[in-house]
């Protein structure tokens, strides 16, 4: 690619640019289908057999349903179109979002009322902040599942 | 001759919806946002304009990656709002208004604006919690709105710069619109908030605060803000922002009044911020 | 850096995919349409591209009204054509070029182009026939493509001057892409034609005649004609010459006529080809 | 309306614009449904019902069943998709170019190739 990237350094980010859009184009259009109560239904149903009527990788189709956001995104998944799994499990956006820091709903419900997560240490790569590849997971949830 | 009156921003997070409509807004948690838009309601109720041209972005409802338009405006004479996968909001239809859309479609296309037209779309939460937000719960929404979504979903999504531009453009369209129509632009989205991954939650109150600052007193260089400051500083969702400079655009280049300025931390992962500026 | 080895400008009539299959090359009717084509196979046959940057505007196959883009470009691995509603044969999909498809995406957004990318998308007769007539019977295509919708269905269109702006920054991203395939830049429909109304049947040879040789000596001549304008002198559907002027303008800097044939008419339609390459 | 009075009249042709494509919305979305065969195949069967079933207008049913093209422009039909319906009739653009002037098919094409000289 000719333009750069810079925001490849920012951490614990993922920008929904055009190798992530051609990466999760199959995940992220399964997502979409599920904005039909149809839908919804038939893949709480059966999840692993409404996946297999998508044209998603395996990989994509075991992070969806181990329900693991930052799995999915790491596959080009994007949060807006992922929100639409949250949905249909009726999980707010807040829920989702805490489940992608390993922090208990709680915890991060706790975090935003008190200010939200400071930018100071999470600008870059390579600082100290929270949101750093060496301090995660960065709640009780997960250090559970780190176990 | 029709002309822009004010222009209005807020967030537009989907939580918010969600608390209106399950009848939560007297929670404490809750109270403190809504508190932030008493003003505005009365503002509003003495200042209905005759058109709302509302500058949104589309969540993954009415566009798919298969088709993904930079700047899309709405012609049709309604639009439903969208199940998004929590089911439809129980808020009134959008009442659209079909001629002063076709009107600024013309007039910016031919100022080298490459819109979308549409004539049918639904509509998600970026539209219609902004107007909960402003009206309440009414059985009708107070005025027609003119849609226009905007992509900050997949990247590459338009600079600061184009939005502000693309508000000048949009100024001179509904100045050159016979109806003596009073037109408000609306900017939604923001402002610091990231949705995604182990940085989730990320809120950046003193750059909200000077973002705020910028686009009351000198908008045209805060236009020249990069995206990847915008990302880096305010978070990977903090890039709504950019439709905050459309509305801006829109305004007149005499200093503004501002009627109201509230900030608040936080509802659900978001920093609220709300402005409204009037002509003067 | 990608070369662009040149551009093609040719009239994208459905009728002339129904003469192919009926194999009415030497057809009386047929054949002064037809036999423009092989210098245009000779040149393309020394130049040889590798991809296909495709200028035309859809009808109504790929996009309704509903949504309906100024600028559209495709960004799939590759493009299926489908029945327009005729029940015509179709053709076999076409190979397209995710690279050079985002790398163009991400310079034209940087260039202030409001662009709608289609990660999937049909492409009609405006597509296949030209390529159909560049490379016959040579199924799968041999280049790999990239197309680009220019809306010159639904009113307001993008001005000419816009267009060819937008032909010009579609030229610096071929230009700026770090690959070394060569390229030809394609521009579809017109000339001057219009299909519906009590006007049906309009042909203003005069006009397109010097349109043609315009588009090589100042392809800003046009520019000067508002949309209105260009309906009133080419007919309704005649604004296709939009696509063209698009096309013209990827070639960037001066060019020279290759070849070109000019013939009245096809269907309804006054058919031009126009070959170029940079001097 | 404040864009009609910046059209541009040009006799015999109508600009398919903003109040066109509103106006025209379910008869061209009828029309571009034909390009699938299956679809086609339906309309035949029951042209009224299938009419309905896009929500057509009484001025829009009536023009597209007797496929007079003139009236299908007026009540918003655009070329490219009124196409559509005509190829399921076998009409090609010069029998349609024909009706809507008034003149034979064979006058047309001689007036079409008279153009080109």
């Amino acid at each position: 690619m000719a333009l750069d990237k810079p925001y490849q350094d920012v951490p614990g980010t993922t920008i929904f640019d055009a190798e992530q859009s051609r990466l999760g184009y199959h995940l992220n259009q399964f997502c979409m289908s599920l904005m039909k109560a149809e839908n919804r239904a038939r893949f709480k149903a059966n999840e692993r057999a409404y996946l297999d009527e998508w044209l998603m990788t395996e990989e994509q189709k075991q992070a969806v349903l181990a329900r693991d956001l930052n799995w999915c995104i790491r596959l080009g998944g994007n949060i807006y179109f992922l929100a639409k799994i949250g949905a249909t499990d009726g999980k707010s956006f807040q829920q989702m979002a805490g489940s992608m820091t390993g922090m208990t709903e709680e915890e991060y419900r706790d975090m935003m009322i008190a200010g939200g997560r400071s930018v100071e240490g999470n600008r870059v790569v390579g600082e100290d902040g929270n949101a750093q590849a060496h301090r995660q997971p960065q709640g009780k949830a997960g250090r559970k599942e780190a176990h | 001759m029709a002309r822009i009156t004010a222009s209005v921003y807020t967030s537009h997070v989907p939580a918010i919806g969600a608390a209106l409509d399950l009848g939560k807004t007297g929670e404490p948690y809750w109270q403190k946002v809504f508190s932030g838009y008493d003003f505005s309601r009365q503002w509003l109720r003495d200042n209905t304009p005759d058109v709302i041209f509302l500058v949104y972005n589309d969540h993954a409802t009415a566009f798919s990656l298969e088709m993904i338009p930079t700047f899309a405006i709405g012609c049709a004479a309604e639009f439903q709002p969208a199940d998004e996968g929590w089911g439809p909001r129980p808020v009134p239809v959008v009442k659209g208004h079909p001629e002063l859309a076709a009107h600024i479609a013309q007039s910016v296309i031919q100022d080298d604006f490459d819109l979308t037209i549409v004539n049918r779309m639904p509509v998600d939460h970026g539209l219609t919690v902004p107007l909960s937000l402003m009206c309440g719960q009414p059985a009708a929404w107070p005025c027609p709105v003119i849609p226009f979504a905007v992509n900050v979903v997949q990247y590459p999504v338009p600079s600061g710069r184009r939005c502000y531009n693309l508000g000048r453009a949009i100024r001179k369209a509904v100045a050159s619109y016979d109806q003596p129509l009073k037109v408000q632009i609306w900017g939604t989205g923001g402002m610091s908030h990231q949705l995604q991954g182990p940085r989730a939650g990320l809120i950046n109150r003193e750059w909200d605060s000077a973002f705020l600052d910028r686009l009351i007193a000198d908008p045209a260089d805060l236009a020249q803000m990069s995206h990847i400051e915008y990302v880096r500083e305010a978070g990977s969702e903090g890039i709504e922002l950019v439709m905050w400079l459309i509305a801006r655009g829109a305004m007149s280049d005499n200093p503004p009044r501002v009627a109201h300025r509230f900030y608040h931390v936080p509802a659900s992962n978001t920093a609220v911020g709300h402005l409204i500026l009037e002509n003067t | 850096m990608a070369k662009i080895v040149g551009g093609i400008n040719v009239t994208h009539v459905p009728y002339i995919g129904r003469a192919i299959a009926n194999n009415l090359q030497q057809d009386p009717y047929w054949k002064p349409f037809f036999d423009g084509f092989p210098p245009v196979r000779q040149w393309l046959a020394k130049v040889k591209p590798d991809i296909a940057v495709v200028i035309y505007n859809d009808h109504g196959l790929n996009f309704f009204l509903d949504k309906m883009p100024t600028f559209a470009i495709g960004a799939a691995p590759e493009y299926s054509n489908a029945d327009e509603g005729w029940g015509i044969p179709t053709l076999p999909p076409y190979q397209g070029d995710v690279d050079l498809s985002w790398h163009m995406i991400d310079s034209l957004i940087e260039e202030e182009f409001d662009i709608v990318t289609c990660q999937e998308m049909l492409v009609d007769h405006a597509f296949t026939i030209p390529l159909e007539l560049f490379w016959p019977d040579q199924h799968p295509c041999p280049v790999r493509t990239v197309p680009i919708c220019v809306n010159t269905v639904q009113f307001p269109l993008p001005t000419a001057a816009r267009c060819f702006k937008f032909g010009q920054a579609i030229g610096r991203t071929i230009e700026s892409w770090d690959s070394d395939a060569r390229v030809v830049v394609i521009g579809t429909g017109g000339l001057s034609h219009q299909l519906d109304g009590q006007r049906a049947g309009f042909i203003n040879k005069e006009f397109d005649l010097m349109f043609m040789e315009k588009l090589i000596s100042d392809p800003l001549w046009v520019t000067r004609y508002s949309i209105p304008d260009l309906v009133e002198l080419t007919g309704t559907q005649g604004v296709e010459l939009l696509n063209w002027l698009t096309a013209r303008g990827a070639l960037l800097g001066e060019v020279a006529k290759v070849h070109a044939n000019y013939h009245v008419p096809i269907s309804n339609t006054a058919s031009g080809l126009l070959c170029m390459e940079a001097v | 309306m404040n864009t009609s009075k910046q059209k541009r009249v040009i006799p015999g042709t109508t600009m398919f614009d903003g109040e066109q494509a509103r106006k025209g919305y379910a008869l061209n979305k009828m029309c571009f449904s034909f390009n699938s065969a299956e679809n086609r195949a339906e309309y035949l069967e029951d042209k009224e019902a299938y009419c309905d079933k896009y929500g057509l207008n009484e001025q829009q049913k009536k023009a597209a069943l007797s496929l007079q093209v003139l009236d299908m422009l007026a009540a918003g039909g655009n070329a490219y998709y009124l196409a559509k319906l005509g190829g399921i009739f076998g009409l090609d653009m010069q029998d349609v170019g024909a009706q809507q002037t008034g003149m034979t098919k064979e006058a047309f094409k001689a007036k079409l190739v008279e153009a080109g000289k």
